[in-house]
């Protein structure tokens, strides 16, 4: 689905991805992992144009996406939750997921799929999304970026500022997202407990540089990287 | 217990607090106190109201009713702007750094309340504006060099590296001398070694500064604070030491989460790590 | 009292042409974040193209269709020439670069058709109507004024309240970056935003061209009031530019009747002023203070 | 030895910094002045004005972040000032000049305190309301104000001791200088002790600097305050230049051509204020010649020289989105990384 070629960023002389290559297949979870300013957000920024690569390929099904404009790549089915959450609080919680479906017209999710899974949205549908709590945004820019159907699904750090239970929650559903919509997800953590509970693989970047790629269990397992980058 | 009865005179005293937005209650009734020398760790559910309560110790928002007392004395209506001078510094959630201020200078503001030279001598550029400079940014200097920052000086917060930014805000929180120091989830984008270091620096503070801090890391808020309070929909639901909070089916239920206890085999795992270290 | 029924009437239509003004430079604001002070000189020239297809064909309607699309293309190409390249710059430079932009299109004006002011005609007749033996001071001519900003107003707020493009322009003005994110084209959003906000102000020179003269210069005025009456309204708000407008147009109208004209930029201020020190952000605004 | 002491003392007082930069402005203006003709005279006394006020603007547009569309109306209440206590009351110039500093002061009070309450977009239409209301006071108060014609007073006499032969203008020259170099001691003064660096906390973040124990409203009003003296000495200066005060030469163009300068000059700093001065006083000139020198016909040739300003404006912000004081910077920093490599590959 997702296949990631020696991707390479550089901000001015600094690299801030470094030759990464990996695979996202559908229905599965990759979680990428590894210590601030280790090149995580950069990648995910890469991958949907929004920071130009300086080498490597990024491709959807076979199809090459590397130069594409933003707006290009995320109608080829790839939706990217922002570090941050990229609510728009000026809109209502309603607009906000409209707005994450409107390229896809009739195709796209009605409001009514996403308060299913997420209910506390619909009690909120007609705020402004700036009275939403951190959680509810969290919730908001995921079923956003539900809306529109995607193949595809980036998420930066979905437990930013969440109560345990609420990362829990989160967790919980991008597992349910991608067994039962067969999404490829590729999801950025520091939590890197719960966001290998819920991964089929996990990367570890340092310094834009992947220096492991294994399943969880076996991240988990090594003391070395667990004790360098993984904090627990 | 005994924190408790120390703060009714020296630290801070949050009594029955309420505030309400739009007809929203966002606290009730709460009341809170942290003691000098003491780390209160303040958790719950995004919403609950945990910023709020910091806003109303800061004076940003009005509670309808109740009361807070700072040393012993009343605090009355609170202006932001007069807290440096009492003695309470805040870091703000992210980073908040002036971001076209040098790190040094970014310190040097948090020094503010040490000002002596007014307006007058500033615009003449008398020499006691230019002695005035010197100490503030001496004392700046101190303050950095006391959480590891130095050479770092003259560079803008947005080339350094997060964690480091995160540093120079609590520099600049520290630099006015504050006895309650209000963290605003410190722990927030830290990586596992930035956080430890930061446990180590928030533990070295010493005796006579009360630290209250907003937090969602839980291994974090263990690790150190002394209590912890735990609101949910602006009601204190619980208040006790980090071992008790844990087990309190309450907080379980709001906050942490039921299966925060059996979990998979990679979540016991780690929390026995954790226990062993 | 006739006096005053004429000066509130008088009041209404001006106040429809200020609306006009305050709903181009809103729907700028609202695309780009960019007070447009070009606006004014845009404006000038579409009404001068008016002008120039009125006299050679003597056809008004051809004239008026042709100064909506020329302020659609005019717009659409500004914002892509021009705005387009200081979008990410501080904002102060938009502001500098649409002054630049104001000198030449004025300087430009006067090259081509000379700096002597000419007539413009009205759609309909500007004679009063009579009522009851007495003759006031509203026209068929400010009917027409009325009822067309009136459907531009409430055509734009469909627009913007119930139409997918409306939304992916707000999103696109508000964060452009998380809008590109959900499939939003920015770009055509912000080109789209400028150009409907110069054919507003292209109906707004049309409309008001008959009672003032044609020239240059001649619109500034009523794009200063125009301005006001946005900040007095919200920026953000089309129906708040509608009633700024209005309100400003009726409070000038009885300034100017009952004090003497000379008063009118001073009243302007003490309303500006009082309406901003009770609420900052003008009366219709949602935009909220930064939260702690 | 003793020019490391020298240094090191320079390093440490703002005083000896901010007076030697006086002393050497000084000598160069007077050097300037000395070599030029009555006509470019009057233009250096023109930039000196113009200087004043946009080094006061630039303060308050790019160091403390707020915006004024109104300063052209500050000037006018220091020219009107200057003119009814020098023509009415037979003030002395300097004195005069004082009060006009006072006086725009205490008008600026008012007003700033209601723009620091405003953000943006509305602080600029406030502003801009105030620089297109006040003159109509003029109108409304013919007797004191004079009216659409406003008030003249006489020419200043230079004193007798600079010589019979002492040209009107080039004392002119001479007192606008001295004012700008008045502002000049005081803005650098202020941009290097620690309330400077209060003002650039508080646009950055008003409520980390309020938290910091400073007040932000107060930092705010002080800005707009000090700005609004330095544009009441600039129009002071303006009156004694011209002689005269009428509302028509302080029309709202007035305000966005000063927005302009500073803009245009490198927002906050004094440096850039001295380009923005420059490109005020030169550029109108320049645009006229170049127009005047094809033969066209009256339309075009009227015209044209708006037609340049308005390239060169739009052009220069392209080229220059951090104006030309910060495109200055950055031809410096390119020569010294050119310089850094040549001696490195040696």
């Amino acid at each position: 689905m997702l296949v990631v070629e020696e991707l390479t960023t550089d901000y001015g002389a600094v690299r801030a991805v470094d030759h990464v290559s990996l695979e996202v297949g559908a229905g599965s979870i990759t979680a990428v992992l590894g210590a601030n300013g280790a090149g995580k957000t950069s990648l995910l920024r890469t991958i949907t144009g929004l920071v130009p690569a300086t080498a490597g390929r990024v491709r959807i099904d076979g199809e090459n996406i590397t130069a594409m404009a933003v707006e290009e790549i995320v109608r080829r089915g790839v939706a990217h939750v922002p570090e941050g959450r990229g609510v728009i609080v000026e809109l209502t919680v309603e607009e906000n997921l409209r707005l994450g479906g409107l390229w896809r017209r009739a195709e796209a999710a009605r409001p009514k799929e996403i308060y299913a899974l997420f209910p506390r949205l619909e009690e909120r549908q007609s705020q402004p999304a700036s009275r939403l709590s951190g959680g509810e945004r969290q919730m908001l820019s995921i079923g956003r970026a539900l809306v529109a159907r995607p193949r595809v699904l980036l998420l930066d750090e979905p437990s930013l500022g969440l109560a345990p239970v609420l990362v829990a929650q989160i967790m919980a559903l991008v597992r349910r997202l991608a067994d039962t919509l067969g999404l490829a997800v590729l999801l950025v953590e520091q939590n890197a407990r719960s966001a290998l509970s819920i991964a089929n693989r996990g990367i570890v970047l340092d310094l834009g540089r992947v220096v492991a790629d294994q399943e969880p269990e076996a991240l988990a397992s090594d003391e070395r990287l667990r004790h360098a980058y993984l904090g627990f | 217990m005994e924190p408790r009865e120390l703060a009714r005179g020296t630290g801070l005293s949050v009594h029955e607090i309420t505030v309400s937005f739009a007809g929203i209650t966002a606290l009730e009734h709460v009341s809170v106190d942290v003691a000098p020398g003491e780390v209160l760790g303040v958790i719950g559910p995004n919403g609950a109201g945990k910023t709020t309560l910091f806003n109303v110790i800061c004076g940003f928002v009005a509670p309808q009713s109740g009361a807070l007392r700072w040393r012993g004395e009343p605090l009355g209506r609170i202006r932001p702007d007069r807290l440096a001078a009492l003695r309470i510094a805040r870091t703000l959630q992210g980073v908040g750094l002036f971001p076209h201020l040098t790190v040094l200078e970014n310190v040097t503001v948090g020094a503010t309340r040490f000002r002596r030279a007014g307006l007058g001598s500033a615009l003449l550029g008398l020499p006691r504006s230019d002695r005035d400079e010197r100490a503030l940014r001496e004392r700046a200097r101190a303050a950095l060099a006391q959480l590891g920052c130095e050479n770092i000086d003259e560079r803008l917060p947005g080339t350094l590296p997060y964690a480091v930014q995160k540093r120079v805000a609590l520099a600049r929180a520290l630099v006015c001398e504050p006895e309650l120091l209000l963290l605003d989830e410190p722990a927030g984008g830290l990586d596992a070694r930035e956080l430890s270091d930061l446990a180590k620096l928030v533990a070295s503070l010493g005796s006579s500064v009360a630290v209250m801090l907003v937090e969602h890391h839980m291994d974090f808020v263990t690790s150190v604070c002394d209590r912890v309070v735990v609101l949910d929909f602006g009601r204190v639901i619980a208040d006790d030491v980090p071992r008790a909070i844990q087990q309190d089916p309450h907080v379980l239920e709001a906050y942490l989460g039921r299966d925060a206890d059996t979990g998979d085999g990679l979540g016991a795992e780690a929390r026995a790590t954790d226990a062993r270290g | 009292m006739t006096k005053f029924i004429d000066l509130t009437l008088n009041g209404v239509s001006t106040g429809a042409i200020y609306a006009a003004v305050a709903l181009a430079l809103v729907l700028i604001w609202r695309a780009t974040r960019i007070i447009n002070f070009a606006q004014g000189a845009m404006l000038m020239i579409t009404t001068y193209i008016a002008s120039a297809v009125i006299n050679s064909t003597g056809s008004y309607w051809f004239g008026f269709v042709v100064a909506l699309l020329s302020g659609l293309i005019l717009g659409a190409v500004i914002e892509r020439v021009l705005i387009r390249r200081v979008e990410s710059a501080p904002p102060l430079n938009a502001v500098i670069v649409a002054l630049g932009l104001y000198t030449l299109l004025v300087a430009v004006a006067g090259m081509i058709w000379g700096n002597t002011p000419r007539s413009f005609p009205a759609a309909f007749s500007i004679r009063g109507y009579d009522i009851g033996g007495t003759r006031v001071l509203f026209a068929p001519n400010d009917s027409f004024i009325v009822l067309v900003v009136i459907a531009v107003a409430l055509g734009l707020a469909l627009l913007f309240r119930a139409t997918g493009l409306g939304l992916q322009m707000r999103a696109a003005a508000f964060q452009p970056e998380v809008a590109r994110l959900l499939g939003v084209r920015v770009g055509r959003m912000f080109t789209l935003g400028w150009a409907l906000a110069a054919m507003a102000g292209a109906l707004a020179g049309v409309l008001v061209a008959p009672s003032i003269f044609l020239g240059p210069n001649d619109f500034d005025p009523i794009l200063i009031i125009g301005f006001v009456a946005a900040v007095v309204g919200g920026l953000d708000s089309p129906p708040g530019a509608v009633i700024g407008g209005v309100g400003l147009g009726l409070g000038l109208s009885y300034v100017s009747g009952y004090e003497g004209s000379a008063l009118v930029p001073l009243a302007a201020l003490v309303i500006l002023v009082f309406v901003l020190m009770v609420r900052p952000s003008g009366l219709f605004s949602s935009t909220q203070g930064r939260r702690v | 030895m003793r020019r490391l002491g020298g240094s090191a003392a320079l390093r440490r007082s703002t005083l000896l910094r901010s007076l030697g930069l006086v002393a050497a402005g000084a000598v160069v203006l007077a050097l300037v002045s000395e070599g030029l003709g009555a006509y470019d005279n009057l233009e250096l006394a023109t930039g000196a004005y113009y200087f004043a006020v946009l080094a006061g603007l630039t303060v308050l547009v790019g160091v403390s972040g707020q915006i004024s569309l109104g300063h052209g109306g500050l000037m006018a209440v220091g020219a009107y000032t200057v003119v009814l206590l020098i023509g009415n009351e037979q003030w002395a110039l300097v004195p005069a000049l004082a009060a006009a500093v006072v006086v725009t002061s205490l008008v600026g009070i008012p007003v700033g305190a209601a723009a620091s309450r405003l953000r943006g977009p509305y602080l600029a239409g406030a502003t801009l309301a105030f620089a297109v209301g006040l003159p109509a006071l003029a109108d409304k108060f013919p007797a004191t104000f004079g009216g659409e014609n406003g008030l003249t007073i006489n020419p200043p006499t230079p004193p007798s001791f600079l010589g019979a032969s002492f040209e009107l203008e080039r004392w002119e020259a001479w007192i606008a200088c001295a004012g700008a170099l008045i502002v000049l001691f005081v803005l650098y003064n202020l941009l290097h002790s620690g309330f400077g660096r209060a003002l650039r906390a508080v646009r950055d973040d008003e409520i980390a600097a309020s938290l910091c124990g400073l007040r932000v409203g107060r930092a705010q009003t002080l800005a707009f305050i000090l700005s609004a003296g330095c544009a009441g000495l600039g129009g002071g200066l303006l009156a004694v230049v011209l002689q005269l005060a009428t509302p028509g030469a302080f029309p709202l163009e007035l305000s966005l051509t000063l927005l302009t300068g500073v803009v245009l000059g490198g927002l906050g700093s004094l440096a850039g204020a001295i380009w923005g001065a420059a490109v005020l006083v030169l550029l109108p000139s320049w645009t006229n010649d170049l127009a005047h020198s094809f033969s066209l016909s009256a339309n075009v040739e009227n015209n044209l020289p708006f037609a340049i300003y308005g390239l060169v404006l739009i052009g220069a912000m392209l080229v220059w989105p951090s104006g030309i004081q910060g495109g200055v910077r950055e031809l410096g920093g390119r020569l010294r990384r050119l310089r850094a490599h040549r001696v490195a590959e040696r």
